[in-house]
């Protein structure tokens, strides 16, 4: 059983610290209800944040912490395979919308744009589908539209869903196909397509508790993130885990 | 016509107000270590600011207005480190050495070899002995072709053989080019310069001819037991079977080997540099020995110099002579002011610049 | 030639090693006056000049990235001269990803160069001025020969810096493959997506081909510099 | 003290001061030797010594903290030996976080130095064997002395290069605040969430602070070293 | 005793096997620019390898079973170029010369006094003179209480004055400590060393005392216009009323300036340089000039040099005395082997080793 020893420097002594490894997307709403479970409960948490590749990466080898939200499913499965997490605490917690986000700039006015449109942009930004799976999502919404092929000299991929948002926000790039949960990060009311759910493959966010660490806190916090918590995601940009089906029927969405 | 004057706020109060040297000849530049010789050097140059004024050339090189840039003065610097371009061959510094204008000064073929470089041509300069890096550097201040040879005691690694010979090479050059030669060897600047500047304690202290600087009792350097007089000679007739040339110093014969005398031509006029301490002082005319050159001279001062020893001044028709002799012997000679006297010099003693190249094969 | 490599791979070879050649050249050219500036002025400025250059290196490089994509931007302060000079966006260009590198790399280049020309002979250099050199040939005649090794030094650093660079290089690039997606970029993108077979592949690749040009670019730059006596 | 920075901020200060202290401080305690070895030694392999070097420099930071945290994961070959030495982890302890940045900004210290050893004039470290100085009292009476300005200014780089450092310190440190969050994280942290007010003031901060230091550093190097005639 | 044989294995041909040194005394070093003086200095510091042997104060320096190291060697070495440490003052550069072991060879209030330096002592060493330079790297040689001193020209750039102390402070020094000394100045050389190494090529060529070198008329060192024999002197009584020293050559009476001889005591040995152009050859014995010192001598040599010169050889009752004369001088006094004769010497232009004490003040 190659189960990481990490965690026990950090862990000891500070019985009552939960260290929380979560998707740089995800880290804003993270805050809010990290604040308000700490109070609750009078537990001290920290958010570690990053990639959710990078914080897979971590806990591959041995990082110390306690629970993972990952902005994918993927992730969080392969870390159950490993042996690394508990697998029947592999939950969606959230999904992602992806946005259409042309800004008005140059010739074009503004407003809300319309999918056709997607094709007269000059340059269009995406996170990189490889690594992040906005990316993931904004490839399949342009395969759909038979745009992929036709559109890759003018695809800027950021590295995250974050720098595909700052290539538009900065007015580098003309327009983008980003989380919803940037642009309300970012101030962004106007200007915006939500595109419809059924156009890419859902966006599950899914959790797990990882191993060695404190399980019984962070399920707790899992229950707090699944109840209270979902009260917060519809003004943050995400759906909530329950609007879509069950959460065992996303266990397989990898 | 240069002139300048150079002025050292520390201690300005007996220097020399203004220099002013011809545009030939070979000017010694004499004093103690740490006179202030070498930063002389590098303020003609143009290499560190200093108060004072030079002119040269009919240009301006310091004055109110501002300073000349070092790359237009065109000197030709020799500094007493050599600082020959480490990352080169000889070959290789003396390529970096462009020529100002269209002056030819030297030519290089004959430069190299009077230094003697040819052998040394593909050396990297780092791997040459301290001589060799000397003759290095003089070749290549002398290849720019400069207006102003500016050299830092450039010989005092290179042995007496090639000393001699380049001593001898300069002197020639100085009819061209005037040169500044600075040197602890005053042996070489009695034959060789025309000009002595004097230094001490950072400032110009005389400027003069080396028979007068030398010959000056108020100047400790006629203390020296090198001192020595200069008598200029008039070349005469060659005598082809004893080797000898015959000279006239102010009316009087005198007979050298004619090898003392090669580079110059009957009419000429040879300076002739006399030990102060080879001059031998006689009642009478000597016979049957192998001194032969006697002057019949005038004394005309008697100084006591070391504790026992005198320096006789004396007159030539028009030139005067020092000579040092012992109290003893003064007293014995009974020597007064107004004596008439003999003084006698061995022919083999006398210092020419033709001497310089009357050498050993190099 | 196929070691395993994708055509991904090998574009993103090219365009790194045209990055990364393209930076060290102008930073070679760029920096020297600098340096030398540096080296020898006796202003009292210059300790600030010299944290200035230092500065680019103390924000993380994403974060530099950041501020230089605002500054790219055609609205920005850089981007909109340069959209009016040359009539093309700045950002997400090969010269994006140039100025970039530049800024990232140039304390490592200007760094050593100013310690060499320091510790040039400066009596050389004076009698380089009395045999009426002018400084341009002192420059490449005395000065250059004499710090070869630390130029070519130098130069190495900045190229291998380059490589390895980024973080600016993701920001302002956009990771376009054949325009500005660099090898760093797809070596980054196979470890973020877990794919550790690829990564390993690469990273070896790159580090045995890197490990093969130092070397001889450093028994280069040994052979031609002896040390002095 | 306060500025607009959170508690958050003050914590990654503190912890990004001291990693970049004790890196460079062990950096210019371990690479006078080597570099020393590196100017001096005229074995056939000393180039390739010089590129192993500089090859960290070679992997994106990020993908060098990857190998890294493979290294020090408790079943890799560095992290099992150090648990079995010291009883505790390695990866994601401040000890991680300086061999990682140690490795990353080695070859900064490590060339300026072995150029200034290598510029040294040898005669005068000839006459010290003859005043028979050992090698201990001639590196710290000569050369140390004499390359003062260099070893300042490569501590000084590698400084920087520290508190810059991101990618390295992120892969093996995880950012958990109070024990391996430093600044440039923090900072990168306020980018990625769109927090520029805080991005700009914390930037801000941190340029200027730098500024200030740097050239109090540079002013300070300039003082003590006068260039010789 | 030191004894090294070096070995040269491009011109191996003529050179000296072995050479062999007493533990006390100076020994000059005498070569043209280029003929391997500080090759041979460094390799006796050990600084370079070459090969050859060195066995020097009992114990193997460089043999079969490899070399000493420098470190251990205690020399003290003053290279061509000074080589001070150039971040210190001059102070600085001397602190770093700690005494090997606990031998007093050298006193350093003394030896700052005599080199002038006390006033220098917190310059940094780049902002000295030349020849400030070189005296700060004698001291720090000195001050490490060597146990044999390699002086590679170490006073080039120092002017005559200072030299002369310097020597003779070395002079005395070497009683108790040998000295290598490289100098261009054959009269240094004369006036200072019991022993000579002449070198050529890169080879040793001879070993001799001075007397003995500069008058072998097979070294083209004797054909030099500063050619010089030297005579030893047995020190008389002193004239007080004339202040000159009677000193007696080989039973012969001879008359100097005292302070000519300050050094030496009564019954004492004193060597006499006489450069063999000042000696000037009678038939009979002179009255009525300031020439005061003649010795009868037998002429046992007559060699040609340059064109118009001759040097004879002469012979007192043991000792040897070299003359240059003109051809003409020669002919005239029909000089023949085994001729009885008179050569005279000027007392002035004597030059002993005490003369170096004998100077203007410091
Ligand atoms: N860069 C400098 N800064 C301050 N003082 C200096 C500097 N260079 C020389 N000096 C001092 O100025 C004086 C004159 O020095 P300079 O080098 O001109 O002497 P010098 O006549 O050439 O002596 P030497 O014959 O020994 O070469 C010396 O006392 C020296 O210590
Ligand atoms: N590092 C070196 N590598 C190769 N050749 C050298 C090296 N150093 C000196 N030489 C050569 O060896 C010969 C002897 O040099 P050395 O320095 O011993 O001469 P030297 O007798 O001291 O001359 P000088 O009186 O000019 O100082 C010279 O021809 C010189 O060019
Ligand atoms: O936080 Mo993500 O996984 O880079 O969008
Ligand atoms: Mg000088
Ligand atoms: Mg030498």
């Amino acid at each position: 059983d190659p189960t990481p020893q990490g965690g026990a420097a950090n862990s000891t002594g500070a019985s009552r610290t939960l260290i929380i490894a979560v998707a740089n997307s995800f880290r804003p709403v993270a805050e809010l209800i990290a604040a308000e479970f700490s109070q609750r409960h009078n537990v001290q948490i920290q958010l570690a944040s990053a990639s959710s590749g990078v914080l897979a990466n971590q806990i591959l080898h041995g990082a110390p912490f306690d629970l993972f939200l990952s902005a994918d499913s993927a992730r969080p499965a392969l870390l159950v395979d490993r042996g690394l997490a508990y697998a029947d605490s592999r939950l969606t917690y959230a999904r992602g919308i992806l946005v259409f986000w042309w800004p008005p700039g140059g010739s074009h006015k503004g407003g809300e744009p319309r999918l056709k449109q997607l094709n007269d942009v000059s340059r269009l930004s995406i996170a990189n589908p490889r690594t992040a799976p906005y990316g993931e999502a904004a490839k399949a919404l342009l395969q759909g539209q038979g745009l992929w092929t036709s559109m890759q000299k003018r695809l800027v991929r950021g590295a995250g869903a974050s720098q595909a948002y700052q290539f538009v926000a900065s007015g580098n790039i003309a327009a983008g196909l980003l989380p919803q949960s940037l642009l309300l990060q970012g101030g962004v009311e106007h200007d915006y397509l939500v595109i419809p759910q059924e156009l890419y493959p859902p966006l599950a966010h899914q959790a797990v508790v990882i191993k060695n660490g404190k399980a019984q806190l962070a399920r707790q916090f899992l229950q707090h993130l699944l109840g209270a918590g979902q009260n917060v995601l519809a003004e943050h940009g995400f759906y909530p885990a329950a609007s879509f089906a069950s959460t065992a029927l996303h266990r397989g969405a990898d | 016509m240069i002139s300048f004057s150079y002025i050292n706020q520390t201690t300005e109060a007996s220097g020399l107000k203004e220099v002013q040297l011809a545009e030939s000849g070979l000017c010694g530049v004499f004093g103690r270590s740490g006179a202030g010789k070498t930063t002389l050097l590098r303020w003609l140059a143009g290499l560190i600011e200093k108060e004072g004024t030079i002119e040269a050339f009919g240009a301006v090189w310091q004055g109110l207005s501002g300073s000349l840039r070092v790359e237009a003065r065109q000197v030709g610097y020799v500094p007493q480190e050599s600082a020959l371009f480490s990352h080169l061959t000889v070959a290789g510094n003396l390529a970096l050495a462009k020529p100002f204008a269209n002056r030819a000064v030297v030519e290089k073929a004959e430069l190299l070899d009077v230094l003697m470089l040819e052998p040394l041509l593909d050396k990297p300069v780092t791997e040459l002995s301290g001589g060799e890096r000397q003759r290095v550097a003089l070749a290549r201040a002398l290849l720019v072709n400069p207006r102003w040879l500016l050299l830092d005691e450039p010989l005092s690694a290179v042995d007496q053989v090639h000393r001699r010979v380049i001593g001898h090479y300069l002197k020639q050059l100085s009819a061209r080019l005037p040169i500044l030669l600075v040197s602890h060897s005053e042996q070489e600047l009695g034959a060789l310069c025309d000009n002595i500047l004097l230094m001490d304690e950072g400032c110009l202290r005389a400027q003069g001819s080396p028979s007068e600087l030398f010959s000056r009792p108020d100047l400790q350097i006629s203390h020296r037991d090198s001192a020595a007089s200069l008598l200029l000679a008039q070349m005469m007739e060659y005598d082809p079977v004893h080797h000898t040339q015959h000279l006239m110093v102010d009316g009087q014969p005198l007979e050298i080997p004619a090898d003392k005398a090669v580079v110059t031509a009957a009419g000429e006029t040879l300076p002739l540099r006399l030990m102060c301490r080879d001059i031998i002082l006689s009642r009478d005319t000597l016979q049957g020995t192998s001194l032969r050159n006697g002057f019949s001279v005038t004394v005309i001062g008697i100084h006591s110099t070391a504790e026992s020893q005198v320096l006789v001044r004396l007159q030539l028709a028009e030139q005067k002579l020092l000579a040092r002799i012992t109290e003893r012997s003064a007293e014995e000679l009974k020597i007064k002011l107004g004596d008439p006297i003999y003084a006698y010099v061995k022919a083999v003693s006398l210092v020419t610049s033709a001497d310089v190249a009357s050498l050993p094969a190099r | 030639m196929d070691f395993g490599f994708s055509a991904q791979d090998i574009a993103a070879l090219w365009l790194t090693v045209k990055l990364s050649a393209v930076t060290t050249l102008l930073l070679l050219v760029l920096c020297p006056p600098l340096a030398w500036w540096l080296a020898h002025t006796r202003r009292w400025h210059r300790p600030l000049i010299e944290a200035i250059v230092a500065l680019p290196l103390i924000l993380p490089p994403t974060v530099l990235g950041f501020y230089l994509l605002v500054a790219f931007a055609p609205q920005g302060p850089v981007g909109s001269y340069w959209q009016a000079l040359f009539g093309t966006p700045l950002a997400f260009s090969f010269s994006a990803l140039v100025i970039g590198s530049m800024l990232y790399s140039l304390p490592f280049i200007v760094q050593p160069l100013q310690a060499a020309y320091q510790a040039i002979d400066q009596r050389q250099l004076e009698v380089a001025r009395t045999l009426g050199m002018s400084p341009l040939r002192r420059f490449f005649k005395i000065i250059l020969p004499q710090t070869k090794r630390a130029t070519g030094a130098a130069g190495v650093l900045g190229f291998s810096h380059t490589v390895g660079e980024f973080g600016v290089v993701l920001m302002i690039g956009g990771n376009i493959p054949g325009a500005t997606q660099v090898l760093s970029i797809v070596l980054f993108d196979h470890v973020e997506a877990l794919d550790y077979a690829a990564a390993h592949r690469l990273a070896g690749g790159l580090l045995l081909f890197s490990l093969l040009a130092l070397s001889l670019t450093y028994s280069w730059l040994r052979a031609g510099n002896k040390a002095p006596r």
